[in-house]
Parts: C-alpha cells; structure tokens; sequence
C-alpha cells in the first residue's frame, strides 16, 4: 500500500525548469483577448511615433520579426528606445542587433535567451554582455526551436507543445519547460509553455493597408509570432494596393485580422539585411560594437544616433542616406560596383 | 603544400559529409566545410539553415544563418519549425556545433562561465540553435581547438547535449534514440565516441602530434581506439578549392 | 412578397453576422446566410472555409469548401490547419452546422443513427469539420427543419458538443470558455439557449406558426423566453438580394 | 491515506477514446525509417503503373492530398483500384471521389473517419454507404482538424499534439484519442496521435524533377502530410525547369526530399477541380452517383472507366478528352461559352 502511494506520487513528480515563466500561456485568457481583437478589414496605417507611444506601455512583454540583423523592424527599435520604454520583456529568439540596442537604451528587464548578446560572426556585443553579466536582466533559458514552437503552440490557441529538444540538459533546468510523458508512446517529451506576447513588430517587404502581409525570403518563425502576438505593428518597405493581395492569395503570409498597425518604412530593417532588397551595413555594426566597449562612448553614440534625431530616416542621413542604401542594393545583388 | 589548423578541421570534417547527406550549418568553419564537401565529393548534399534556408547556392559565406546568402537560389526559402521539424523528424544527417567547453560525453557549453547561473563570470549567447540541433541531427560534429580548459570533465554549464552521463543517459532522458556527438575534430587529433560508454575516444592523431599532446590538451582521460590511424593532411586539392573557391577573402581559414 | 421556408431561415440568421465579424462556413445554406449579409449588413464580414480559403470574393456559390470559388480573389490561400488554429486561437466567432439531430442541449449528430456504432442503421459522413467548428469557434449557429424526431432529447450520437449535459458540463469537459450553440434557426421559430442551464430556449416564433406548433415538433420540452418574439419575416430587400444576388440559380432556396 | 490513493488512481485513470489505432505514432520508429530514406536530389521521374506497383502492398496504409474532389491524384487512385491493391487502411480526411473510387474498387479495409460516403453538396454514394454500413470497413471517429493535427504531429516529429477540440463527444469516444491535463494550467486537452501514412499521393501545380512542389490555392493538410509519410508521389499539372523552382524559393511547398516519385500528369484532378486550371466535372460525378445505385451498374461502369481502361487518359478520353477539359478550363475562368 505504502509502495503503491510512493509509486504514484514518483509518478506525479513533475520534472520541471526552475525560472520563471514570464508570459501566461493560458489559452482561455489569450482566447478573451482574442475574442475582443478587431477583425475588421479597416484601414491600419499608422506611424511609428503613435504606435510606439499607443501599442506599448512600460513592463509589455515584447517580440522582434526576424532573425539577427535580418529583416528587423529598426524604426520601431529605435522609437522605443527613443521613448525610453521601460522594464519590458523580451523573446530573445537569435536577437542580435534588435537586443544590442534595446539593451544599450536599458528598456528590458527580463528575457526569455535563446540567442543574445552575440551578433553572430561579427562577435559579442560589450554593453549587452555587461548588462546580462551584471544580473539586472532576469532571464529564462531556451534555445531558437524552443522558442520558434512557443509561439507556434501560442498561434495554434494551445498551452503546450511537446518536443524533443532541451531534456537532460541544464538550457532545460534554467528554463520554465517541464517533462511530460507521452500517452500513447510512454516517451519523455519536453512541454513547451505557449508564448503569448503583448506587442510584436515584424518588418514584411510588401502590405496592403489592412495588413495582408508578404514576406520573402526565409520567414524564421514571424507567422507564428504574428499570430500569437497580442498587438502586432507591421513596418513594410512597400504598400501595395490590396486588389494586389487578391490577386495572388497565396502569396499572403499574415493576415489582415493579425495586425494592428501598418506603417510603410521603405529601407526599414537598416543597418540589417532586407533579402531581394539591400544587404547588411556592416560597418555601422562594427561602429556598434566599437562604440560599446566604452560606457561613455556609447552614451554619446546614442545621443547621436537615436536620443537626438527625431526619426529613423534622420539616422539613415546620418548613416549615409541614399547613397548608402544603393552600395548595399549592390552587394545584395552582388553586383561588383567598386 | 602548407596548411593551417583551421584549414586542416575543415578539410577533415568535409571528408565526414557524404553525398545525399543533409546537414545544418552556421556561418564559419561548418559552412565552409559543407562547401567544401559539396564542391569535391558530395554535389548532392543539402545544406540548411535554421532560420529558413534551404539548399541555396552559396555565393559566398553567409554572416549570419538567416541572412540573403542562405537562400540564394535555394530549393526553398522556408522557416525556423520548418527546419527544426526536418531534424526532429529524423531527416537531417548531420550538424556541427562549436562550443566554450566540452567533456567526455560531448556534452558542449556554449552559456556561461561560472558556478551561479545568475550571476555568470562571463555570458555566451546561450543555445541559439545548437541545443535543439544536438538533440533532434543523427549525428553532432564540432570542430575546435583542443586544450584543457576547454576538454573538461566538469562543464559550467550543458547548453547542448552529447552522451549526457554516457551509456543510454541521452535516450533515457527522452532524446530521439540513435542520435548523438559522432565526430570531434581538433587541431591535434579526430575523436569519436565509444559505442557502449559513450566515452570519447581517439581515432586518429593529426600530422606534427603525439599520443601525449592530445592528452595532455585534455582535461579528462581519453580512450583510445584499438587502431590509431593518422589523420590524412588536406590534399593540394582540398586546400585549392577551399583557398581559392570556399573562403578566398580568408574570413574563416584566416583566423 | 412571398417566401419559402429555406429563404426565412437565411435571411434570419444572416442578421446574426454583424459587420467586422468572422464567419466559416460550409457549403449551402450557411453559405448563402454569409453572402446575403456581406451584401446587406456588413460588407467587412470576414468568411473562412476549413480547407483553407479566407475572405474570398464570391463569384457563385461553392460546390465544395475546398473548391476554387472559396478562394477566388481571397486575401489568403492558406491551409486546414490554419484556419482550424484561428478558431481554436479564438479569432472566429460564428459558425454554422447541419445535422440529422438536435438536442436540447445543442449537441449534434451528423454520424449514425442506430445504436451499435459498428453496424449503424444509417451512417452519414461524420463528423468533417463540424466537430471542430462547434468546439472552437464562439458562436454555433443552426438552420434546420423542425420535427420531432429532429429535435430529440437522445442522440444516437453526439458528433459536434453543444453544451453537452448543459450547466459547465461543456467547459468541465476542456472546451474553450464561452463558447458553445448561440442560435437554432429553424422553419417555426428561432432558439437560444438558457444562460445557466443551456437549455434550448425559444427566442421568437416565425410567422404562421404557434406555440403549440414549435413545441408539438420536438421530441423534448423547451423552454420559453420571459419575452417571446415575433421573428420578423424576411424584407423585400432581403428577398431581392438573395433571389438575385446570391442565389440566381435557386440551387439553395429552391430545395 | 486509502483515500489518497484513491485520489491519484483517479487522476491515472486516463479517458481514451475506445477504437483501433491504425497507424503506429512513435516517432523513433518513424525516425528509424526517414533516416533511411533517400535525400539525394535526383530524378525521380516515373509512371503510374509502376509507382502503385512498387510503392504500395496491400494492408498499407494510405492518404490522398487535397480536400474532397479539389486537386485529387485521379491518376493514382485509379491504378490502386486497376491493380486490385487489398486491405488498405485510409485517412478520410474530407475524402469525397477518392474515398468513393478506392471503395467501389474494394480496396479499403480501415479507415480513420472524419468525413466519408458524402461528396458535399452533391450526396452521398449509395456503394461507399452500404460498404460502410455492412460494416465490412473497420472505423475509427476522427475531425478534419484532428486528421490535419495527427498529420502536423508526425510532419514535426512528435508523437502526439494537444488539441481543443472533439472533448465530451461520441466522436471521440469512438476515436483512439485520449484525454491529457496541460502540465502548466491543468486544462482538459485531447491528445491527438501522431499520423505517419505508409503511402500518399498528392497532386500538384508544378514540380521539378527532383519532386520540389508548388501548390496555388488551399492548401488543406498537403504540406504536412508530404512531411508525415513514409513514402510519396507528387503527380503534377506540369513539370517545371529545377532552375525555375531556385529562381523563387518561396513558392516550394514540397522539398524534394519528402518525395520518392514525380509524375507529369495534365488535368490529372479530372473530374475533381484544379484550382486555376480546371473546375470539376459536375456531370461526371452525378453518373458515379447515379450507377451506384445498383451494384450490377456500378460494377459494368467500373470495368468500362476503370478495369478495362488502360490508363488515366483512356478514361479522360472515354469523357470527352481535351474537349472537355476547355469547358471545364472555361467554367473555372468564369468564362460563359454556352
């Protein structure tokens, strides 16, 4: 009897992560949410001053589109830098330079990791490792797929997805997952608490003004996210007319009933890469990372470049404009204009 | 003809890539070892990448796994679950990860330094990809130079799987059976791993190196298979096409 | 002007689909309720088919809801999961059933009659996605033909959960909260459902019938509104538009 | 403490639907297979007859793609029928004609149910109801979403996904579903067994040579099922130069690598619609309604468009040829040419 009591309760001992899960992945209170979404075809053009200041408040739980410095919504970044949003949460999904700057103007507090500080094969951003370092961002570990199948399990209206990354290691021990058992099989999957968050912006190369979205080029997980995501700003490098959107389909990626806000920001993911569009502005990174290894030198930097321009265009000027954006076109298109 | 580490565990790890295998990469040392399998045995070998990419034709090296190079001309330009559940469905051979630390099960750290996890000495990005590709690729290679702070017995932190505490660890914790750490390839030697213990084990030992240099780089006892061969230097023709056609600004065999 | 049964039926539940809604509709009669009110009441109705089509712009009726009509000039060409993961998110908020019985509680059979599930009398196509509309989306609306055997207080078989053994029974049971049946439009009289119990609860009697008949043609008790309406007969305009616009042919309307 | 056990025998009691599971969901028995499976981009072009020869044996499991009588692989479940494969398990997944055809032809033995016997708005087949109402077809009661969801959880691998749907019903006691609680917000789910076909056939705009698909219009559960299968054909309106599918990488739905066979076969969905290319043939399919009635009819009908047809096109010319599919081709341009 005793054994039997002992037996059961072994059973019901949940293998957990110990962090927090800083997101409610109840599908009934994303449901209420969603029950009282707009899903009308209205007109959502908007700007990013007003959607920043009117889509995000202080603690919100954010998301960025993309991956890395690719296809990022950079006007949106730097607005909420700019309006010194504060102690926001942060799916850090292979963020690179999306993290760098939010964490360099001090708007996160708390960070789901599956990717940060790093900016890929350029190195380590110096004032984000110092920030994470420091202890003053809180944060859960996962890993890109762990985070991808957050969201889809959240765009799907479900808690939980079962997986098979993360067990046995300590990414699961710092993470907010549990172990779960398959009924069918008996087989140990990881349970990946769905991912609701408050505010995503996602930078697409084509919308209609309701929000119809095409995106090409590797979508990472930004169906998912826009689906998932309470309210959702589009920046696009282009409005298209919609009677385009009904022309082919198959073509939209996120529909209109996802979306918020839509703003066009034509160069819109510089100093990132824009595929079919304009590469990557790696000296201005490498600026970033250079800029970062000196507190003071960084504080200035950001004076300059975000704190005392009015909008992202006055920071394209200043980064080279135009002109600049058509030698990226070029190495995009790997076209040899030396 | 000359040649240096990093251009020697490229070379290597290419040899491991057979046509009609699939792999995932990222940038650097992996993807210029796919390139350059690709280019000399394995016209056939689907690269992939995790943020989408699907069998591009690579112009040149990417900078970051989801940037335009990745799907240049690709068979399909798809999305991170659409890559991930390639591996997880069991479609995807091969992968490679690098790593701060590694101990004798292939378990790699790639998180932090230090004993609190909340108050790191040093902070790394954290997984990325790399726990998820560890666990759901047949087979896990890493490329890295071998000393013995970074081979340890005891990681700070296990960001990505290998055998976990050897024999069936890996699957009894839930990971998909048959998976796991295959190769590990060093600037002194090529590892594999023990069929029963999952204890890494010694094939063969780079030109220039001794039995006492690969051990003595290594923080845990090695095992050592019955027969050590040596590792085959790159060939005038590996390095040609590597040199002139994979990496010819250098970025990677430059380091 | 004079109408049929089929054409009340429409024209009353297509006053249930107000502007900025979202609707997914099979073929039929539900098809025609969503046209009749996008052409009358609500131009930003938005209308789904389960095998993918969204927000098309109808040039006739569909044969089949997964047929080139129901995406023809839509905003999106997508897929059965996700349209079915849009409800289940809580982003739809009618839908429409059909069914060979009704109970008082809103659970539909569209599977059996019988009551040896391996060798059924009558065996009819089975659930589709009327299971996964009824459980997902928030309001489940019915048009039908009532009769006794209908509306009967055993089903041979619950295909599509109403609010099962009313009370919370249906949310007790893991259905998503507030959801569940809204209206039972039938040709005698419209029904709700009672707000604790759910109960079925008779909202307004149609033209030319009585109380007697609405009760006398169904197999259990119903309860009544503390107010009961006369449900208003279709317009002229109502008649015009689905006689000319949405239904040229008489393929619905003409049954 | 008897009462505590009590408690947690209860909470072990685990609610399952009662009928068979067709199909086996471990994903590392699914894993064992696919790491076998070739992923070489080679031609894989064929023909009918051989494909259904060498890719299905008898007691196989089988899918068909599209949904009801929209983008059918006519070709393939034709030759099943012409080769008299036997005992084959099937996914009716809102299956119409195809369903109707394979069970005319005997062919089925089992079959997951979410939608059969009907054809939509057109009725329902005498032969495909008294088939299922002798009894002489094993059923097992599933959705259109839970197919689809079964399907998705084998295309990612795992071996069940938690859904909200077919709770409390019949339709899932006389499934093979079963009830879960969500580890983090002790929600009711179903969970829904991993689906991996032996077999499916799906039909296509275009494919390359390597099996690289493209698909316009719905989708239904297409992609997935190209993912969840162990062995697949794609027969295709057209095929297209492999360059082409590289020159917009966006539009692959299908990688090569799902695919074991690639077969061109023009107006390959007759009589069933292809979207954009040909609407169904509503006359033809009221004659299978029609000769089902009576046995002896439906049998001389099956040996005169079936049996003792040689292929898909003798039988597309026993219906009025490329004739026809002009008027078909006309009504789904909406074009009158009475």
């Amino acid at each position: 009897m005793a054994m039997s009591v002992h037996d059961s309760d072994m059973k019901e001992t949940m293998v957990s992560g110990k962090n927090e899960l800083f997101t409610d992945p109840d599908p009934d209170h994303a449901r209420a949410f969603f029950r009282n979404k707009s899903r009308s075809m209205k007109a959502k053009l908007s700007n990013v001053k007003d959607v920043v200041r009117d889509m995000i408040k202080d603690g919100d739980y954010i998301a960025i589109g993309g991956f890395g410095a690719n296809r990022i919504p950079t006007a949106i970044i730097h607005e909420i830098v700019r309006q010194r949003k504060k102690h926001l949460g942060f799916a850090g999904h292979t963020s690179t330079h999306d993290f760098q700057v939010l964490v360099a103007g001090d708007c996160i507090d708390r960070c789901d990791v599956a990717y940060i500080i790093g900016l890929e094969a350029r190195g380590l951003s110096p004032n984000a490792r110092r920030a994470v370092e420091s202890g003053k961002i809180k944060l859960t570990e996962w890993t890109n797929a762990s985070l991808s199948w957050r969201l889809k399990a959240a765009a799907m209206g479900i808690s939980f997805i079962p997986t098979r990354n993360i067990l046995g290691t300590d990414t699961f021990a710092q993470s907010a997952a549990k172990v779960i058992t398959c009924p069918f099989t008996g087989k140990k999957y990881a349970a990946m608490p769905a991912l609701f968050p408050d505010f995503a912006a996602i930078h697409v190369h084509e919308a209609d003004i309701y929000g119809n979205c095409r995106v090409y080029g590797a979508s990472v997980s930004d169906f998912d996210l826009a689906k998932a995501s309470k309210r959702v700003v589009i920046t696009a490098e282009r409005i298209i007319p919609h009677d385009e959107i009904r022309r082919e389909p198959e073509k939209t990626v996120i529909p209109f009933w996802c979306v918020d806000a839509v703003i066009e920001v034509p160069y819109g993911s510089y100093p990132g890469n824009m595929p079919y569009e304009y590469f990557s502005d790696e000296e201005h990174l490498k600026t970033w990372l250079r800029v970062e290894k000196d507190p003071k030198e960084l504080e200035k930097f950001l004076q300059e470049q975000i704190y005392g321009v009015d909008n992202f265009y006055d920071y394209l000027n200043l980064n080279g404009g135009i002109e600049k954006m058509k030698k990226l076109r070029a190495i995009e298109y790997l076209i040899n204009n030396k | 003809m000359e040649y240096n580490a990093m251009e020697l565990m490229i070379c290597v790890a290419a040899r491991n890539l057979e046509d009609g295998a699939t792999v995932v990469v990222g940038t650097g040392a992996p993807c210029a070892a796919a390139m350059l399998a690709q280019k000399l045995y394995s016209p056939n070998l689907c690269i992939m990448f995790e943020a989408g990419g699907v069998a591009p034709i690579l112009p040149t090296m990417p900078i970051s796994v989801g940037d335009s190079r990745t799907f240049h001309k690709a068979i399909m330009a798809s999305s991170m679950p659409e890559v991930m559940e390639t591996c997880q469905r069991g479609m995807v051979d091969y992968t490679f990860l690098g790593g701060a630390q590694i101990d004798m099960y292939g378990n790699i750290n790639s998180t932090m330094i230090g004993d609190d996890y909340e108050k790191p000495k040093v902070r790394f990005p954290g997984s990325g990809g790399a726990n998820d590709l560890a666990s759901l690729c047949w087979r896990t290679m890493m490329m890295t130079v071998q000393d013995a702070r970074r081979f340890t017995d005891k990681l700070d932190f296990i960001t990505s799987p290998g055998y976990l505490q050897g024999g069936r660890s890996r699957y009894e914790a839930g990971l998909p059976e048959g998976t796991g750490p295959y190769r590990i390839i060093t600037n002194m030697a090529v590892m594999g791993f023990d069929e029963e213990t999952k204890w890494m084990t010694v094939l063969s030992i780079n030109p220039g190196y001794s039995r006492k240099d690969v051990q003595d780089n290594c923080g845990f006892e090695l095992k050592w298979a019955k027969k050590i061969e040596d590792t085959k230097p790159p060939t005038d023709e590996e390095l040609r096409i590597l040199r002139e056609e994979v990496d010819p600004h250098r970025y990677i065999i430059g380091r």
